[in-house]
């Protein structure tokens, strides 16, 4: 602290014409002030005992690039280019605020290139600047889609990720308060993992406020029959909004291609580390039509001409229309949210480009594939939606009498974190677990994958 | 300089990274008969194609076209802090950056150390039985109080009933927008003579469809409401909760406790207070502390020490969740170092220096030609920011805050925050030196308000037109608010203002 | 802008790290008291006093006053290469960065397998039969050979008679410089007409007295000489060793091997032509390369596989150290890792793509009106450089090669290498593309060439005195040679042009 | 490589008009061009592949972060605050060569502040840029004392660390070459470790060029008598060389205090990793003096006007004295050195200010007398040189009957480094071993080693 010396705290009293920095709290009254003292633990005032200190907290982790990791649903282990750590860790992204447009000019920049390209992988041409999550952008979107067209009733896949669910349950409110949107579970076709063609259309109706999908679903599997749904959807008069993974994009098809009205999504897969699930955002896209960017909660950013001709600059898109500008008449809320995660995965989705996606989605899918076709071979295990999954896929292991938790703790005494555990929230599955296959795991993890799991369950 | 938008560059075929091939290919075949045909990407996605080098060069130029901290930023509302780049680093060690959440709790035992270790400090620091982090910003954690106050009322079987929830002008955004978002009636009080408001309209204002209060203390212009604990005794009389909304907790650090004044709940943003990175604005961390009553409600999990070590449990009437997952955990890391750094007697001194630097900064910026305070008859000393107005200023010269701020920039400094909405004081601007910036700082920040100020009157249009010496000229925003003009993304801006060349090059 | 110098900033007592008083201080009383009285500091260093922020906001203002590689910077006869950040990262692991040369070799195996897996590289890229990797940049190695031609000479019973070494005057300065620092007479040999030194030339300067020959081949201005082979033949008839200096190797990768065309030794810049950091100039790895048959002269210690593991061992006849430890081994690692990122093929390619890009540039470069290159008259295309000369500019403009060097950099385009000395044609500047630099780039730095050389003739004072676009003006750089004016330290500086305000200031 | 794409390729050899990018080659003769296969292993395209491989080579090392290192012997384990390697890793600075003072003004002004703030820690007004190492220091310096009196022998202690005596004698060439000078090793009292003055009289003589000694030495004494050395050396028409550890500096004397002629060093104490011994360098120092100024193979920076009045810059001084500038005639030779690192030193001075470096040294000093005597107490354990060392020390064993080979082999096992032994070096000491304590080092660590040494001493 610059100002901890002696000499400057006397300097700014004796400017300030006041006997001690005590009387500066004069406006909190004395039955307000705390005099005890403050049940702290001992300063670590230097920095070679605070990073001993913390790297010894840190070691009781056991980390997925020391040992062999398989979980996903919601957080994955992807690649992180080396330069996006580089980038997000600039002294000028990391630490400030923000400025003006001309100030902060090539942080606006860096916002507006995540959007054009995140636009691009999901074939939409409005994107906000990201919120907090996946799950909460769902959260949004159904509240956009809501408010649209007045109605108040969702409808999702019945084999939803339970933590985006969850988050999704608590944007529509309990029952019996205000403003209450129903969640609609749609239950899945038990051969294919599909959506129940059926079971959606039964509860499709004229209260129904939007139908959300996923593509991969939150079991791997890829919903091939999306357009149609969202036939139905928009049939109905329901938004049709779209989850998505972006790193399946150079290999899926856009939502924008088969009807998506609004599309959501993770933006953890574009270069963030995993983190325990920290620093993960989602995102909100949409077709750059005035009815749905009315409704967008987030920070926008639009390029925009400056005084000097020929020059582009950024600045703030539709920002009345939030809690900033509107209080509680704005859309949901807004906050600080992941800004500075964008900042890399604007550089990675540049350092991948078209090839990169294509490259990266191949492999996720040939390697999953890979390990699904390998796990299925040993005897007790089976997969649980064996054709058309993207990176993560569902094994079973009824067959060999073992629960998923036993199996885990065996694995987990290997080194190996395995797939997570399906069986407490999908009790149709048995004794299920998900697993996440993707670019950073080779041949070899997947045999020695498949060799734990046959020692296991033999 | 202008540097080409990303879509700009590169050229075709050029790669940034490569993906090897799987050797499993052969044994699978080609990934595209893996995929539904429906549902296989047919044109390739238009982005750039780059080399790793021209990636990294380019983002490189951008940075360097920030102004931010490496110039001096006292944005008020935000407590600027140097964040130690001795937790960057802890925080690229894959045991924080390859973890993942749902690994067992048994190889998690680290960082739920900390977590329980933070939670530990941040009780200290507000009387709060227990804390969450699963709040991803300050407005999440105001979500979170109003997300805990439905489980409440629901539980105690007022859901319904009590659908009301009051705060006051000066309290941020999130916390009126957090409330309707939530299902809540929103009541704003207005600021009166003291700068707050009075006691008897929060009387009024409350009663049995009260749900909660959720208020900040002191507000953004540095005034303390000293009727606080009254106002928190009334508002938990009539049936409802009280929630602290600590955003502006540098000044009062050590100094008051949201238990010893009776809230049943506060929240701390990590990002701010306890110096994690701004980052432009996240990942954050709002830290939502509540009473053991309250604290069967928060989202699940919490972290609890057990003899066996720390264990990941659900609340008995947990609200479910807020966000996915645990929240921005390598946040906390960070906070909990900041925290253990400074120690009781650092945090404590902290907040001493936050006010006086403040307090110094005002003599300097009140002695400048056309800048005022708000509320300037309220005497004494203010917290740790003041709110300014430059009213006067553009009375006299036409010159507003936002010319003036442009301008700054021109000189290294960059601009200070204003006002939230709805601005109460004409061309407000509030600066908040907190204990980072050095009295030079401060110094050279205050001058160059004075000397834009007085260009202001002596070279009105030198101001108007500023900036002159940043990235690039002032940029005419009017058309981000027009639908056939705003593109936020290159290709709706391709189609809008070049005619679609974007479409056509696509294809 | 200038940033004032790190002396002027800070305030007394401000703190930018702290160490914590050992808790064994009790134990050994106060540190003073263990000190000799005499050898016990008196007064304090009068070195800055700041923050940990305002100490990291000085340097990353100064980064920013960088031009170099975030502009073009096509330095030429440093071939500038991108530094891959995945290795700069594995660098910072503690496995890289926390491990200490004198650990017992059975901890170190990963560090050794590196360093034996990249001599496996660097044989198969020269032929030769092992490297050391001790000096610590290109000169060093050049200085290893010297010291192994001592070495080897001592071995032989011939130090003292073979006195002499024969180099060129297009070799790098390092090779005559560090011959004549081992205790070796220096003959250079002129170019001549072919633009090297003829065969007899050189048939006349070697002998009995012949103790090495130091060459480089292609030279700085892009051409080959064919002889080499010839050459190498006669020296080594001639009783005398055959030292190539492979600065130039980027042209010739996968081309040509050193062994194959007979020399005994050769060196490689890791941190040049294997994708090392610059760094401004170091931590460098000069890797020299010899034949079995000198191997026992080299630098203690070598590593070795064996089958309980990787090994350190001195050689027979080592001779000695020319470092301390074995070299900056954490730029072996990155150019361990380039060269596996790159493979045979892309190491073939890379040498292909910047003879092409030279090639390319040279017809860009020959179009402006002033430019002109080394021997002219010699046809055909050159290697992965050319050397040019602004003579004619300079003659019929009066702007010379360092004034436009200057005026480059107002556009973004860092200057470009100008030539070692002797300066053996006049105005000469030598860039270089490589295979980093992209077409556009490369067409960018010609139109920069062309627009300052087009200036030079428009407008001679505006080129004169650029650069006008930069972080400073133009520095006046006669004092620094003169001893009444230069000043490499603050304190000098204070003492010859601020009469000792220094001296004062620090009593 | 940006320009690998065949369109690239086209463009350019259209551009140049050559049909292909072999007739680029033609200047090759035949019969110099290698046309057989490179055998190299298979390239590692993928960053991931890459990352993973190399990682699992660094992971066979076994580090001094998780083991407890009390390694020393030229290379030490000091802290690195965060920040160092933040800048020393900018982009700006990590790739670049360098520029005209004006395009690379940042680079030079933090050399100029690195070589202003060691001259500062020193007592020296003319500093140059490093080079390679402190034993390379030592043989630029001895070889500047030998030109400037034309002397040909040099004392230096007969305790001198061997690693930078071997660096110095290649300095100072195998007798019989021309031009070679003499180092003669000067002995040390047996029990207190200073230089023998006596043995120094002896060796001082008119031939002599210049005497060389170490502050603290290489057993980390603390030579208490260097002024008196300096004085007998200057006596005797010698130049006065003195090699620091910088990091001393906050408590220990300046080299011009007590009149050294040359000073010179490591910097690796000041902020640089161990990096198995790597990036470390040596610096050389002086009175701003011509006679010594001209004698620098180093190069120098200097601040100079510009030509905006106040404007301050910096420029190369005195480089033609160099071999860049004279080729063979230049002072020694000059190339790349360690000019990466000194940006980190320049930013570890800063940090650290005269408070730091007073409180690290005290730190230094108390923890390792604290080691010292906690060792000492160990039956069969004996310190060497038991008074006014810094940071180093030397611990016998002769009285535990084992071999330092045995007790490091011992301690390893238990993640412990052990001391360099200094067994094979310098019999006379018996079985000694050289103990490093710094910074890093807390009471427990100390703790930790005695217990283990009692154990295997028992």
């Amino acid at each position: 602290m610059a100002n901890a010396t002696p000499e400057a705290k006397a300097a700014m009293l004796r400017a300030i014409g006041a006997p001690d920095i005590e009387s500066l709290f004069a406006q909190i009254p004395a039955e307000h002030r705390f005099r005890g003292k403050l049940d702290l633990p001992p300063a670590l005032a230097s920095e070679v005992a605070l990073k001993r200190h913390m790297l010894g907290l840190l070691q009781k982790n056991a980390d997925c690039e020391q040992n062999l990791s398989f979980l996903g649903a919601g957080i994955w282990q992807h690649h992180v280019p080396a330069i996006v750590d580089e980038v997000v860790g600039r002294t000028e992204f990391l630490t400030s605020v923000w400025g003006t447009p001309m100030s902060d000019h090539g942080r606006n920049q860096a916002w507006f290139e995540f959007c054009s390209m995140l636009g691009e992988l999901v074939g939409m041409e409005f994107v906000g600047l990201p919120v907090y999550s996946w799950g909460c952008a769902i959260g949004n979107a159904v509240r956009m889609a809501s408010r649209l067209n007045g109605r108040r009733e969702v409808l999702v896949p019945a084999g939803m990720d339970p933590e985006r669910l969850d988050v999704l349950r608590q944007y529509c409110e309990p029952k019996g308060s205000h403003g209450h949107i129903a969640v609609v579970p749609v239950a899945w076709e038990k051969a294919s993992g599909f959506l129940d063609l059926d079971d959606l259309k039964a509860k499709l109706s004229d209260k129904t406020a939007g139908v959300y999908i996923e593509n991969p679903g939150s079991f791997g599997v890829i919903e091939a029959r999306a357009a149609e749904i969202g036939k139905l959807a928009r049939a109905r008069g329901a938004e049709f909004i779209v989850g998505v993974d972006p790193i399946s994009l150079g290999v899926l098809a856009p939502p924008g291609d088969y009807g998506a009205d609004i599309v959501v999504g993770t933006i953890q897969t574009l270069g963030a580390h995993m983190m325990a699930g920290g620093g993960a955002g989602g995102f909100l896209a949409s077709r750059d039509e005035e009815r749905y960017a009315r409704e967008y909660p987030t920070l926008n950013i639009s390029i925009a001409p400056t005084d000097k001709p020929g020059e582009h600059g950024f600045a703030l898109s539709l920002a009345h229309q939030s809690s900033y500008g509107m209080r509680e008449e704005g859309k949901d809320w807004t906050g600080n949210s992941v800004y500075l995660t964008t900042i890399g995965c604007a550089a990675y989705m540049a350092l991948l480009g078209p090839q990169g996606f294509r490259e990266v989605g191949e492999v996720i899918v040939q390697r999953s594939h890979h390990a699904a076709k390998t796990l299925a071979g040993i005897k007790g295990l089976r997969i649980g939606f064996p054709c058309g999954f993207f990176k993560e896929f569902v094994v079973n292991f009824d067959g060999a009498g073992k629960t998923v938790a036993q199996v885990n703790d065996a694995l987990r005494a290997q080194g190996i974190f395995g797939g997570r555990d399906l069986s407490a929230d999908f009790p149709a599955l048995g004794q299920s677990a998900l697993y996440a296959v993707t670019e950073v795991h080779t041949a070899e993890d997947i045999a020695r994958l498949a060799a734990a799991l046959q020692e296991i369950v033999a | 300089w202008n540097e080409p938008v990303v879509m700009e560059l590169g050229a075709p075929g050029r790669r940034g990274i490569t993906f090897a091939a799987p050797d499993s290919a052969a044994a699978v075949g080609p990934a595209a008969d893996l995929l539904p045909p429906a549902m296989r990407r047919k044109s390739a996605p238009v982005l750039p194609e780059m080399t790793e080098h021209d990636t990294l060069r380019h983002y490189v130029r951008l940075s360097q076209q920030v102004l931010g901290m490496v110039g001096i930023s006292l944005f008020g509302t935000c407590t600027m802090k140097y964040n130690p780049r001795v937790n960057e680093a802890l925080g690229l060690r894959p045991q924080m950056a390859e973890i993942h959440p749902l690994q067992d709790p048994s190889t998690l035992q680290g960082l739920l150390e900390i977590v329980w270790n933070f939670e530990q400090i941040l009780k200290a620091l507000s009387g709060m039985d227990r804390f969450t982090f699963q709040a991803a910003g300050g407005a999440d954690a105001a979500y979170t109080h109003v997300c805990v106050t439905r489980g409440w009322l629901e539980a105690t079987g007022q859901l319904g009933q009590r659908d009301e929830i009051v705060t006051s002008i000066q309290a941020h955004p999130c916390n009126p927008a957090t409330a309707a978002a939530g299902g809540f009636k929103v009541i704003t009080l207005p600021l009166e003579e003291g700068g707050y408001p009075s006691v008897e309209a929060l009387k009024a204002a409350i009663g049995p469809r009260t749900a909660a209060l959720m208020i900040n203390n002191p507000d953004d212009m540095g005034i303390y409401n000293p009727h606080m604990k009254e106002w928190v005794r009334l508002v938990k009389e009539a049936g409802g909760l009280a929630f602290y909304d600590h955003a502006n907790f540098n000044g009062v650090m050590g100094k008051i406790r949201a238990r010893d004044l009776g809230f049943d709940a506060c929240m701390f943003m990590l990002h701010k207070t306890f110096g994690g990175p701004k980052g432009g604005g996240g990942p954050a961390t709002g830290a939502y502390g509540c009473t053991e009553e309250l604290a069967r409600f928060l989202p699940k999990p919490m972290v609890n020490r057990t003899a066996s070590g720390f264990t990941l449990d659900v609340p008995e009437n947990s609200v479910g969740k807020v966000r996915e997952f645990m929240g921005n955990l390598h946040i906390v890391m960070r906070a909990y170092a900041w925290a253990r750094g400074m120690g009781a007697e650092g945090i404590n001194e902290a907040s001493d220096i936050s006010v006086l630097a403040n307090n110094y900064m005002e003599k300097g910026l009140l002695a400048i030609r056309g800048v005022t305070k708000s509320h300037p008859d309220i005497g004494g000393p203010r917290m740790e920011m003041t709110r300014y107005s430059l009213g006067t200023l553009k009375e006299e010269t036409g010159i507003g805050v936002g010319e003036v701020a442009n301008r700054m920039t021109d000189y290294g400094v960059d601009a200070p925050w204003l006002a939230h909405e709805p601005w109460l004081f004409p061309e407000p601007f509030t600066p908040e030196a907190g204990e980072l910036w050095s009295k030079e700082d401060i110094d050279t920040w205050v001058a160059v308000v004075r000397k834009v100020c007085e260009e202001a009157y002596a070279n009105p249009d030198l101001v108007k037109s500023a900036p002159h010496n940043a990235a690039i000229a002032k940029v005419q925003g009017e058309g981000c608010e027009d639908p056939a003009r705003w593109a936020t993304t290159w290709r709706a801006y391709l189609r809008k203002h070049r005619g679609g060349a974007a479409q056509q090059a696509a294809e």
